[in-house]
C-alpha cells in the first residue's frame, strides 16, 4: 500500500466522522458533499474511475441538491408553523 | 438518547464494528486480490465485445440483469417520491404570486450564466454516454451530469426554469420511463433475436463508437432513465417548496 | 498496514450507525446513512484492489496488463444508485412527516402510541 | 419452457415502465386490468415453471454467459421447486391483492399499480435467483417499492412514521447484506451461490466466513422481522393499505426466511456444516423467542392491524424454527406452513380491510359489536383465527405437524409444546377480537379510547352497507387456499421432494455447472397421533384464552389479578416498541452483534 492511499483512507475516515458529528443540516450537507469528493479521490487511487465519476456526480451534486431543497422546505414549514400552529395540509387526495 | 438506548447502542456498536474489523482482517492483505472471476471478466471484455471498459461490460453485459434491477429500483423510487409528495386536498397550490415572487429572485444576468454553463455540460454528457463502453463513464454518470446541467440552468433562472420543468414534467417522466422500458427491451431483444434474455444481438464491431454490441444502447437507455429520474426528484422537491407557502 | 482499508470501512460503519442511533433530526439521520454506505464502497473496492494494478479499462493499456477487479466496481456502481434512491425516498417521507408532526426529530414522532 | 424464468420478472417490470410511459392515455380501469393481467401472467409463468421443474433444477444463464473454467461469469436463475412455488404463491397473492384494491379510493393510478408490480417482480426475482448479489438487488427492489407502499397514506402521521422506520431499518439491513457480500466474495471469489458453496466446502470455516454469514443472515432476519429486529414490522404493517398488507404479511416476511435457507444450503453449509448443531440452536432459539414474543404482544393489542402484524411476527418465528432445524424435514414442513399460513394471514387482513371498508375503523373496542350484521365476514375471520390456532386437519396444522416432527427428529422435543403455545396465543388474540367485533361479546370499550383510530383514515368510501364482491371474493379464495393445503394429500409428498432438492448441495452444484445428476426418491411423513394432540391443544388453548379475555373478569375468580400481573409483566416489553428509530437501530446493532458472538464462539 502506498502513502497516497493511506492518506486518502485516513481522510475518508476523518471526514466521515466529521459528517456524523456536525448536527446542523446545511453544514452537514456540505460535509457530506466533501466526503463524496474525498471518496471519489480514493476511488481514483483505487483504480476505479467509473465509480469515482459516479460518486462525484451523485454524492456531490444530486444528493446534496435533494438535501438542500428538503432542508429549505422543512425550514419554511417551521417558520409558517410559528404563525399557524397545528397540523397543516390535512386531507384526503384531490 | 435514553439510558437504555445508550447502553444497548454502545454494546451493539462495539460488537458490530469490532466484529466486522475482526472478520475483514482475516482476509488476504489489501492489494492481494487473486480470484479468477475478476480476472476472467477483465480479460474477456475486449475479445468478447471489443469494448475496452470492462467495468461497463460487466455492468451492462455479463451482469446486465443486476443493472435491470438497479434501473427499476431507481424507477420505482421516483414513482414512490411522486406518490409520497402528491398534493392533498386543502394543500395550497402553485400560486401565481409564488411564481412571480420566485421569478423576481432571479436576475436576468445569472440566468444567462446558468444557460451558458448548461451548453458545455450537455456536450460533455453526450460524450460520456456514447463513450461508455470504451473509457470511464457511461449512461449512469452521463445521466447525472445531464441532470446537473439542467440544475445549473435552474440555479441561474431560479424557479422559472424549474417551474416550466414542473409543467413539462410529463415529458421528463416519459423520458425516464422510456429509459427504463428501453433497458428492459434490450433484454427482450436478446430473447427474441438470440434466444436468451439479455443475449447480445448486435455486432460487436472492431473499434470506435459502434463497439460492444448492445452496450451503447444500454448506456443511452440508462442515461435517459437516470437523468430523468433525478430530475423528477429534484423538481418534485422544488415544487414542495412552492407549495404551502402561504404566509 | 495491509488491513487498514478494512479498518476504515468498519470505522465508517460504526460512525454512521452511531449517528443514526443518536440522531435528533431526520435529515442528519439520512446523511449518517450515506456515511454508512460509504463503508460498503470502501470495503467492496478495497477487496478487489491489486497492488500496482491498473484500472480495468484497456483503452490505453495493453490487454494483458495486471488490472484490479472490475466486478466489485460494477457492484459499487449499483450501490451508488441505491444511495440516491434511498436518500430521495427518505427525504420525501421526511418532508411529509414534517407537515404532519411539525418536527423532524425521530424521537418526537411517536403519535402511534400515547 | 426455461424462458419463463426471466420473463416472470421482466414482463411485470416492462409493463410497469410502459404504464408510466402511457400514463395519460390509460384510464384507471385499464391500468387496473393491465396490472391484473401482468400479475396473472406471472402467476401462470411461475406455476408452469413449478410444474416443469419437478424434482430437478432449472438453470438459466442471463445473456447466455455460461460458466467458463468452472467460474460463473454471468448471473443465473436457479429455479428449484421451493423457489418457483414461493414465486407462484407471491404472484397469486398479488392477483388477489389487486382485485381487492379495485374499490380503493385512495389509489393513484397507474403509480399504485406500478409500485405493486415492481414489488412483485422483486419478490419473484428474489425467489428464483441463484446469485448472491442479484438476490441483494431484488431484495432492494422489493424494499424500495414496499417503503413507498407503506408510506402511501401520507395524510396519516402514523403511515409516515411507519414508512420511515421501515425504510431506515431495512436500509441498514441492506448495508449489512452488502458488507457480507463483499467479505464472502473476497473469500471465495464468487457471487454465484453454487460456485461459492463449492469454494467454501474446500476452504472450510474461518472468521471471514463466520462474519460474512452473520451479516448476510442478520440482514435477512431483519427483513423477516425476527426478534430483536422485528420492531419496524408492527409500525409498518399497521399503517399500510390493506391490499399491501396482504402481500407484506402473506409473502414478504417469509422471503427473508427463504433467503436464510437458500444461503445456508447452497453456500454456507459447506463451511459451517461441522458446527451444524450450534447454528441450529441459535436459529431455533431465535425462532422460539420470536414466536412467543409475537403471540404475547398480539394478545395485548387493540388495533386490529397491529394485532395481525404481531401474529405475522409470531409465525415468522415458527418459520425460522422450521428452516433453522437445517434439515430436509424442517424445510418441507416450513414450505407447507408458509403456504397455508400465508393464505390464513392474508385472509385475516382481507377481513380487516372489509371491516374498514364498511365501518371505517380498526380498533377492536371501537368496533365492539358493530360487526353483528356482517355474518359472512365474521365467519371468515373466525375461520382464519381457528386456522392460525392450527385446528386439525387444515393447512397450518399440517405444516406445523411436519415442523414438529422434524424438531423431534433433531432432538428438540421441547419445541412442539412451545410452538403450540405460540399458536394458541395468536389464535386467542384473533378469536377474542372477532368475538368482540362480530358478536359484541365481552366488555365494550373498557380500555381507554385508542389513539390508533383517530389517526386511521378510511381507505375506501366507508359506511357501505354491503361488501363488494371484489373484496369478499379474494377473502373466500384465501380461505379455500388455506383449507385446501391441509386437505390435499399430495402436498406433503411434493414438499418433501422439493425440500430434498433444496437441501441437496451436490445436486445443486452439478445442475448449475452443467453435469446432470439424478436424485433418489424421498418419502414424506404424515402427521402422528401426538400432532393431532398438539393441534387440538393449541386450538383449545386459543378458545379458552379468548374466552378468558372476554369474560374472565366477570366469570373467573382471580383472573382479574392474574391478568393484571401479566399486563404488568408485559409492560416493559410493550414499551420496547417505542416507535423511535434510534431504539430500533440500537436493538438491531446489539442483535447482530450477539448473533456474531454466538457464531464466532463456534470457532474457538
Amino acid at each position: 500500500m502506498n502513502g497516497l492511499l493511506a492518506v486518502l483512507l485516513t481522510l475518508v475516515g476523518a471526514v466521515g466522522t466529521l459528517t456524523v458529528a456536525i448536527r446542523e443540516p446545511v453544514r452537514q450537507t456540505i460535509a457530506a458533499g466533501f466526503l463524496s469528493l474525498v471518496l471519489a479521490l480514493l476511488f481514483f487511487a483505487l483504480q476505479a474511475p467509473d465509480v469515482a465519476l459516479s460518486e462525484i456526480v451523485v454524492g456531490s451534486i444530486a444528493v446534496p441538491g435533494m438535501l438542500l431543497l428538503a432542508i429549505a422546505k422543512i425550514r419554511e414549514q417551521e417558520q409558517s408553523a410559528d404563525h399557524e400552529p397545528g397540523e397543516a395540509d390535512r386531507g384526503g387526495d384531490e | 438518547m435514553t439510558r437504555g438506548r445508550s447502553v444497548t447502542a454502545l454494546i451493539g456498536l462495539v460488537l458490530l464494528v469490532g466484529g466486522l474489523a475482526w472478520g475483514a482482517t482475516g482476509l488476504y492483505g489489501f492489494g492481494h486480490y487473486h480470484a479468477s472471476y475478476g480476472r476472467i471478466v477483465a480479460h474477456a471484455s475486449v475479445p468478447d465485445r471489443s469494448a475496452t471498459n470492462s467495468v461497463v461490460v460487466t455492468a451492462f453485459d455479463y451482469r446486465a440483469f443486476d443493472t435491470l434491477g438497479e434501473e427499476f429500483i431507481l424507477f420505482v423510487s421516483v414513482v414512490g417520491v411522486l406518490v409520497l409528495l402528491r398534493r392533498l386536498r386543502g394543500e395550497s397550490g402553485r400560486d401565481e404570486e409564488n411564481v412571480a415572487e420566485e421569478d423576481r429572485r432571479a436576475s436576468e444576468s445569472t440566468r444567462w450564466i446558468g444557460l451558458a454553463a448548461a451548453g458545455p455540460l450537455v456536450v460533455v454528457t453526450v460524450y460520456i454516454v456514447v463513450h461508455g463502453q470504451l473509457t470511464p463513464g457511461g449512461g449512469f454518470q452521463g445521466g447525472v451530469i445531464l441532470m446537473s446541467a439542467i440544475a445549473f440552468v435552474a440555479v441561474g433562472g431560479e424557479s422559472m426554469v424549474l417551474l416550466r420543468l414542473r409543467r413539462t414534467s410529463r415529458w421528463v417522466e416519459m423520458a425516464e420511463s422510456a429509459g427504463a422500458a428501453g433497458f428492459a427491451m434490450i433484454g427482450f431483444g436478446g430473447l427474441i433475436a438470440a434466444g436468451v434474455f439479455f443475449q447480445n444481438f448486435l455486432p460487436k464491431g472492431t473499434s470506435g463508437l459502434l463497439t460492444g454490441g448492445v452496450i451503447p444502447l444500454a448506456n443511452i437507455a440508462v442515461g435517459l432513465e437516470v437523468g430523468g429520474a433525478l430530475l423528477m426528484v429534484i423538481a418534485e422537491l422544488f415544487d414542495q417548496r412552492l407549495r404551502g407557502r402561504r404566509l | 498496514m495491509s488491513v487498514y482499508p478494512y479498518i476504515v470501512a468498519a470505522w465508517l460503519l460504526g460512525a454512521g450507525l452511531y449517528g443514526v442511533m443518536s440522531s435528533r433530526n431526520y435529515v442528519h439521520l439520512i446523511i449518517c446513512l450515506t456515511v454508512m454506505q460509504a463503508s460498503t464502497y470502501v470495503l467492496l473496492l478495497s477487496v478487489g484492489y491489486v497492488s500496482h494494478g491498473k484500472a480495468p479499462i484497456f483503452a490505453d493499456i495493453p490487454t494483458n496488463s495486471t488490472v484490479v477487479d472490475p466486478v466489485v466496481q460494477a457492484l459499487t456502481l449499483t450501490d451508488v444508485v441505491v444511495e440516491a434512491t434511498v436518500v430521495a425516498l427518505l427525504l420525501a417521507l421526511v418532508v411529509q412527516a414534517n407537515k404532519r408532526f411539525n418536527t423532524v426529530d425521530p424521537d418526537a414522532m411517536t403519535r402511534m402510541r400515547e | 419452457m426455461n424462458q419463463l424464468a426471466p420473463l416472470a420478472v421482466a414482463v411485470p417490470l416492462l409493463g410497469a415502465a410502459l404504464l408510466v410511459l402511457g400514463h395519460s392515455l390509460v384510464p384507471r380501469i385499464a391500468a387496473e386490468l393491465l396490472a391484473l393481467g401482468l400479475a396473472a401472467a406471472s402467476t401462470v409463468m411461475t406455476t408452469l415453471l413449478l410444474i416443469h421443474v419437478g424434482h430437478g433444477l432449472t438453470i438459466y444463464w442471463f445473456g447466455g454467459w455460461h460458466p467458463r473454467e468452472g467460474v460463473a461469469i454471468g448471473i443465473d436463475f436457479a429455479v428449484s421447486a421451493i423457489g418457483a412455488g414461493l414465486a407462484a404463491f407471491v404472484s397469486s397473492l398479488m392477483v388477489l391483492a389487486l382485485v381487492f384494491s379495485i374499490r380503493y379510493l385512495d389509489v393513484r393510478h397507474p403509480y399504485y399499480q406500478v409500485m405493486m408490480l415492481t414489488f412483485m417482480a422483486g419478490m419473484v426475482g428474489f425467489c428464483l435467483s441463484g446469485d448472491l448479489f442479484n438476490m441483494f438487488v431484488m431484495f432492494e427492489l422489493m424494499s424500495v417499492a414496499a417503503v413507498a407502499l407503506v408510506g402511501y397514506k401520507i395524510s396519516e402521521g402514523a403511515a409516515l412514521e411507519g414508512g420511515l422506520n421501515f425504510a431506515v431499518i431495512n436500509t441498514i439491513g441492506a448495508f449489512l447484506f452488502l458488507l457480507g457480500i463483499a467479505l464472502i466474495y473476497a473469500h471465495t471469489g464468487a457471487l454465484n451461490l453454487g460456485q461459492m458453496g463449492a469454494s467454501l466446502r474446500r476452504s472450510g470455516d474461518d472468521r471471514v466466513v463466520v462474519v460474512a454469514f452473520t451479516l448476510i443472515v442478520g440482514a435477512l432476519l431483519i427483513k423477516a422481522a425476527v426478534v430483536p429486529f422485528h420492531f419496524w414490522l408492527a409500525d409498518a404493517y399497521a399503517v399500510a393499505l390493506t391490499p399491501v398488507c396482504l402481500l407484506l404479511a402473506g409473502a414478504m416476511s417469509e422471503l427473508g426466511i427463504y433467503g436464510v435457507g437458500q444461503v445456508w444450503f447452497t453456500a454456507f453449509q459447506g463451511a459451517l456444516g461441522s458446527h451444524l448443531h450450534v447454528v441450529r440452536a441459535i436459529l431455533v432459539g431465535a425462532g422460539l423467542l420470536t414466536a412467543l414474543w409475537g403471540g404475547a404482544m398480539a394478545l395485548t393489542e387493540d388495533h386490529l392491524k397491529r394485532l395481525l402484524a404481531f401474529v405475522t411476527i409470531s409465525f415468522v418465528g415458527v418459520f425460522l424454527i422450521g428452516v433453522g432445524l437445517l434439515s430436509e424435514d424442517g424445510v418441507a414442513g416450513t414450505a407447507v406452513y408458509v403456504l397455508a399460513d400465508g393464505f390464513a394471514k392474508a385472509l385475516l387482513f382481507a377481513c380487516v380491510g372489509i371491516l374498514q371498508h364498511r365501518l371505517g375503523k380498526v380498533g377492536q373496542h371501537r368496533l365492539h359489536g358493530r360487526g353483528r350484521s356482517m355474518v359472512a365476514t365474521g365467519v371468515l375471520f373466525t375461520a382464519g383465527g381457528l386456522l392460525i390456532a392450527t385446528v386439525p386437519p387444515f393447512g397450518p396444522f399440517l405444516g406445523k405437524a411436519m415442523i414438529d416432527d422434524a424438531a423431534i427428529k433433531a432432538g428438540y422435543g421441547f419445541v412442539p409444546p412451545l410452538v403450540a403455545l405460540a399458536s394458541g396465543l395468536c389464535g386467542a388474540a384473533v378469536l377474542a377480537a372477532g368475538a368482540r367485533v362480530f358478536c359484541g361479546w365481552g366488555d365494550p370499550g373498557r380500555d381507554a379510547p385508542d389513539l390508533a383510530d383517530e389517526d386511521t383514515e378510511p381507505e375506501t368510501r366507508e359506511g357501505q352497507t354491503r361488501t363488494p364482491a371484489t373484496m369478499f371474493g379474494p377473502a373466500l379464495v384465501l380461505l379455500a387456499g388455506a383449507v385446501a393445503c391441509g386437505v390435499w394429500s399430495g402436498l406433503p409428498g411434493l414438499a418433501a421432494s422439493a425440500a430434498h432438492r433444496f437441501t441437496d448441495f451436490p445436486g445443486y452444484h452439478a445442475a448449475v455447472f452443467g453435469t446432470a445428476r439424478h436424485l433418489g426418491s424421498v418419502k414424506s411423513s404424515s402427521p402422528q397421533w401426538f400432532d393431532y394432540l398438539y393441534g387440538a391443544a393449541a386450538t383449545a388453548l386459543a378458545i379458552v384464552l379468548a374466552g378468558l379475555e372476554l369474560w374472565g373478569e366477570r366469570g373467573v375468580p382471580g383472573w382479574k389479578r392474574a391478568s393484571a400481573a401479566v399486563a404488568a409483566a408485559m409492560g416493559p416489553i410493550r414499551s420496547l416498541h417505542s416507535g423511535r428509530v434510534g431504539d430500533y437501530t440500537a436493538a438491531l446493532a446489539l442483535g447482530i452483534g450477539v448473533l456474531g458472538v454466538l457464531l464466532a464462539a463456534t470457532l474457538v
